[in-house]
């Protein structure tokens, strides 16, 4: 399905209707005519807005879980990330991104270059307001930025990786979101991918693998014996602070993606999206606490959080046509790939600190293959040529990325500036300072 | 005089306290400690790896008191923390050459 | 008032004439017709899911404030119970509670068993989307066990509590609501709970309470010469953030709660309760910084924030008739009950860890019974009946669940294990796990 | 602009006009009637509702971000002051507030005494629901107290701290902002504040310096050789995650000061609102990260987080107009002026715990001055007069309001209270009180 | 040679620190601690209940220095730490058997 | 019997605590302190204001041990927390008077 919503001749035609009423028979075309089109405008708007505050806010929620999931000493560096390319998600995706993303696709493999025009609000006429699909398309930019910045945790210097987020912002990002969103050869070819499984999950997955296989592991996270040191995180409740937040989000960021709320039918859309976007998270939650407590005697709390997220990500390729037994078997399915992909990569010696790559990688292509299931208008060989597709091309050029930075600026803190944490080198500050400031006069 | 210091368990402060502080001790200081013994941790498992807390929490307390009244000292802390099962801790004496209280300048006995 | 929503006839025949006018008397029935009935189905199902979204944020409300207020090695179980019991809330509503709670209860005492029929969005017609509806029902479901929680904090092992959760959300919610909001048996009698002062936080209260008297005290809190002993919690900011989170959150709670936006009174009608619900808030707070500030020559932060959620629950009977002047009396009332009952319940040596009892049980009770002081509609004696009845359902069916759990696989861990904390002893990893790690081998 | 909307009126005759059309004539007219009055109210009640509860939430916002960045042992105050604030902000702008700002004010200084009339829904007729509006201007009032409380963090008495909140709220910002939103003489004058870069935030923030200036630097912050002792607040996290709140809250502060969304345009600019609110946050973020890097070779997340808000209140002015390249100007400004001026502060030795200075007051006199840059109707001159006037009248009455209050009951704790921290000393418990309380008897 | 434990007032650090470094002493180690002593802690409300907090935040250091030196170092500390009001703390002093740099091996008054 | 205290990096823990492990010696007590010596800590920039970090974070780990075994531990110490780097950190040996095994009542080498 393509982003670029547009209403559908007849219900224009009818709504049309209502002001011309001059013959009975006229009259009926005007019962089709069943909300001005004004009204129709505002609300399809108001659905951007709301469902773009909302998926906005997510951008909290990713810094929230990465600062609980990396120790104290690189804390501050967290956040310093994830409040950085928030504002260059922003900045990049209005000079170059949309444009790439959406304008004058058709059937190809990108838009044309230049920033987003964001017309005069006189002028800023159509089925809903073209500032506030900006603004709604942005925040999913971002949020392919944000998963990147979670497993590259606590060993990447900071401006390297904001100048990839730059570049992922702006160009891989909406390339690759323009052969499906922007009408291009995927959406021609019949791909399905709703709300983003593929377009933002695991496009931010594989980037984030990229820079992961480059970057190596953390020091000391694989001993020489082969052995896994796990490093727990600084703080659970922050972890899962940012894990509500997501969930909450994600009501905009699957729901809004219905991209119109301005008749019986898509309001009706919008709220089924709400009931499988949330029963899918419950099972991945529910999954993985029994999994882990069946495997390892205990509840892993980092599990419970990811399997939700995963369930999440698995509904978001297709939020809206799945029953809710469906729904709660994506989802479900979604929280076991977490239980079981977070040691594999340990095994594989990826180490990725917030388990970005299974949450959003993997889940995201078990999420678009399953679309079939419930939507008969995708194929399983469409989807996976999608698939195969935007890994390719957004792990490839990633790649490229990430190799030229480590060849000119470097990439990685040396090991004692990474033993001493980031926050200390990079950051002005650490996050919980009052300890080792020591010398307090007061 | 003595300088007695003791690991004991976390829960068992207030009652060590109180015991000092009837064995007529009012001075003592009070650190977070992580202990290994023959109490030996206990594994977890975060993310799907297993790994070892080596260390459980303990409580250190630091007590310099008058020789005479160390022997006091310690069989209060002993009864005070002892719960009878692994992991309640130690009680070490080592010599005090000297001691100053800040304040006045005080030294020896008057200042413990 | 029950919480099936009904247009009023007038309205949808006004509504029809907009297409059918074909005379100028017809054309006066017309100017009634203020609104399509498309709009107005949008604008209800906007508000079920706005307020759902808001209340579905509670989850994290809760979730914050009991990470706070309970001791750090007990955080991580704290936050996993939280997220699962909001995944448990959403699969068992839609498998039985729903439809124990809406489906032909007529006047009786429960409703039909089995799943939600969650319906196709081109046929999810009538007033607004029945997905929507199921939604905003379902995150009330998961206050009430919300609230359960707290109380049982730092004594309960994991899977009794979730246990107890999926009969709470699948059966004994929705039944005692059913009595009410699916029109049962207390409804024709007149009992009035607009948004849940009883229905959902006295009936989380009473399921506390149950569990708490069952459970018995943590070890250490009261001694034996009757002394109490407080157990400060880990985070005043995270159980100040909880408690923001939850005021924000009740603006859905109550405000949705009118179940309708879609006519001038309607959305005038939510408006005002947003009105009423933050000043019942205020009051609270100012009445418990007022009282603790001379009873005790401290301000006591957690029984502001307490405060602050006992004004709301206060309110939460009747948020739209009271004026704000009663709107503030009753808040401040709310404020008060907690700073007397929370060190009543230590003198009954009831062991309530975050206050829950006195904020939603009692000033439940307080709020439910004060309806009739500003809704003439409601008495005092039907107000007594509806609390009384269900206080003895909701007490006496959790009791026989602890009861039962307790008999069988047991709801407290040994007393070294409690000592130990639950997070090391059933949660994979500490709240906050740098510290006690010790063999961190970076 | 002033801030009692009106609907123009041929948008209101055209809407009649759907409900008599009887001649091709007349329904020429019709096609105006884009939308139903009711339709529209709702819409209007909608906007201020959502906008309001954004803004509440950014009071959770202030009390992150100023419990992350004093110091541990006064988090607890800071989570007290700031709950407290919020209650008592919604109490004054009843009392006497809302009527002070927005009633019979016409041209003159200030409105009438006495409480806000709540209307009976059934009455809350006109372009939106009066309930919903109260609601709307509360929470900017509340926002006003919130600024002050963070620069006078860590050392100020709580109770003359909320009795000063009392008067700001309940009189002083009411009868400034009365001179502008209220209709008064400033905007006879043509001064422009479209959402309060003046009267919000450079409002509060005369306040703030007024407060730090009669109370005093903390003890230790600047030494008898002028240097300056930095101390580094307790949570970098809690700080980020405030920072995330208050950009959040600001799409409704910002958003929402269109004050209506009942027609194409006024919807197509709120959306033009939230694209440039978030530019010019970006831009703050950058610009603070960039100077930060360059002057101190290494970030200083603080400066990022105030760099953010310093972009968002300089852009609150007027936030509708600029295209974007302008907003990300006017943002970037605010960010560079809070690199700048937090250190001059502290050179004049003003001591502004968390930057509420440069950040609303300095980036709020920016934003005001910049609006003709983008809007033609605002001259520079009468911009200044305002700017001068609300600063001559909010710094003038805020300080004989301190120096009462200091020579009477006292507004600062001994030099020994303050060593051992107010949370200690004024308010029951500590912040994170498990390390110091003890004698823990388990 | 002699091992200083002193226990101080948090915010005295900064002073004591660059005392003993007027002294000639950089090698230090500090620890927070809790404290009770004649400065007793105050009672807290928790929930309408009130309880004793015993221990104050206090800061010790330690520091390991040759003989000769030890007598400066004391009153180096004292002096810094002194602010006349009761729970200044108090200074210990113990004898030092042997000292060893880890990084070269260095042993006794090379080491400390 | 000594006292042996040890002030190590903190990346260090691990392989000291097996070193001694496998010296045999099972008891210890770890503290996180903060050290200064001849490395320095550094200096950080808050809110555009330059300050000293004065301390850096160290471990400090304690061990009672029989004087027979004195040497072998702060062999075992000593090698295992080596990095060859500045702020390899320092092992100190006092002199032990007594130790007492809260649990059993047990006392001198048994107790160790
Ligand atoms: N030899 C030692 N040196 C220093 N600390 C010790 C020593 N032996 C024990 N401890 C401390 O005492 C605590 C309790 O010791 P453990 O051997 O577990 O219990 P128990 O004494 O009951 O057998 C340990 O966790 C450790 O902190
Ligand atoms: N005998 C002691 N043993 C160990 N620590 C002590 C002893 N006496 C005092 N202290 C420490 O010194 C601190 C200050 O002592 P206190 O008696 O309060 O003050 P002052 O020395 O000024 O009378 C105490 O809080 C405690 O940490
Ligand atoms: N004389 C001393 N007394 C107490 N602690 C010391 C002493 N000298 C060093 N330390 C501790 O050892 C740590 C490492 O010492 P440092 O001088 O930096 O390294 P190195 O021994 O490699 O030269 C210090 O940070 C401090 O904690």
């Amino acid at each position: 399905m393509n982003r670029l919503y547009k209403y559908s001749l007849p219900a224009a035609v009818g709504a049309l209707g209502i002001f011309t009423l001059t013959s009975p028979a006229l009259a009926q075309d005007a019962a089709k005519a069943t909300m001005t089109m004004d009204a129709k405008y505002v609300f399809n708007t108001l659905l951007f807005l709301i469902g773009g505050f909302l998926v906005m806010w997510m951008a909290a929620g990713f810094a929230m879980l990465e600062a609980g999931l990396v120790r104290s000493k690189n804390v501050s560096m967290q956040c310093t990330k994830n409040i950085s390319l928030f504002a260059i998600a922003g900045l990049m995706f209005w000079i170059t991104g949309y444009n790439l993303m959406y304008e004058g696709v058709d059937g190809g493999f990108m838009g044309s270059f230049g920033p987003k025009a964001i017309p005069d609000p006189a002028k800023d006429a159509g089925d809903y307001s073209a500032s506030s699909d900006w603004f709604f398309q942005m925040v999913f930019c971002a949020t392919t930025a944000s998963i990147v910045s979670g497993t590259l945790a606590e060993r990447i210097k900071i401006w390297p990786f904001l100048i990839f987020t730059a570049l992922l912002t702006g160009f891989i990002y909406p390339i690759q979101g323009s052969w499906e969103w922007g009408t291009g050869w995927l959406d021609k070819m019949g791909f399905s991918d709703f709300a983003g499984s593929t377009l933002v999950h695991s496009a931010g997955g594989w980037a984030a693998l990229a820079g992961a296989l480059i970057l190596g592991a953390r020091i000391g996270k694989y001993g020489k014996d082969g052995r896994v040191h796990p490093m727990p995180g600084s703080s659970m409740p922050l972890a899962t602070l940012g894990t509500f937040i997501l969930w909450l989000g994600w009501f905009g960021f699957n729901g809004a993606s219905q991209l119109a709320m301005g008749t019986i039918s898509d309001a009706a859309s919008v709220s089924k999206i709400f009931v499988n976007t949330n029963m899918a998270a419950a099972a991945g939650v529910m999954v993985a606490i029994t999994l882990t407590q069946v495997l390892y005697k205990k509840i892993d709390i980092t599990m419970a959080l990811n399997g939700a997220l995963a369930g999440l990500v698995s509904i978001t390729a297709e939020p809206l046509m799945p029953s809710v037994v469906q729904a709660i078997f994506i989802g479900g399915i979604g929280g076991a790939i977490v239980v079981f992909v977070v040691p594999l990569l340990d095994k594989l010696k990826i180490d990725d600190v917030v388990g970005a790559i299974p949450v959003h990688l993997v889940a995201g292509i078990w999420g678009t293959m399953i679309v079939p299931w419930s939507n008969s208008d995708a194929s399983f060989g469409v989807q996976a040529i999608g698939v195969a597709a935007i890994g390719a091309f957004v792990f490839f050029s990633s790649s490229i990325i990430w190799l030229a930075l480590k060849a000119t600026i470097g990439i990685r803190p040396t090991a004692e500036e990474e033993r001493l944490g980031l926050d200390a080198v990079e950051i002005g500050i650490e996050a919980y300072p009052e300890f080792s400031k020591g010398g307090s006069p007061v | 005089m003595k300088y007695i210091i003791a690991i004991i368990k976390p829960h068992r402060l207030d009652e060590v306290r109180s015991a000092l502080s009837d064995a007529g001790i009012e001075g003592i200081t009070v650190t977070e400690v992580k202990g290994h013994g023959r109490q030996k941790g206990h594994s977890e498992i975060y993310r799907g790896a297993e790994y070892q807390v080596n260390f459980l929490p303990k409580t250190k307390i630091e007590v310099a008191v008058d020789s005479a009244l160390a022997d006091k000292a310690v069989s209060a802390i002993k009864e005070a923390a002892c719960t009878d099962k692994i992991g309640d801790g130690k009680i070490f004496v080592l010599a005090l050459e000297s001691a100053t209280r800040i304040r006045t300048g005080e030294t020896g006995k008057d200042a413990v």
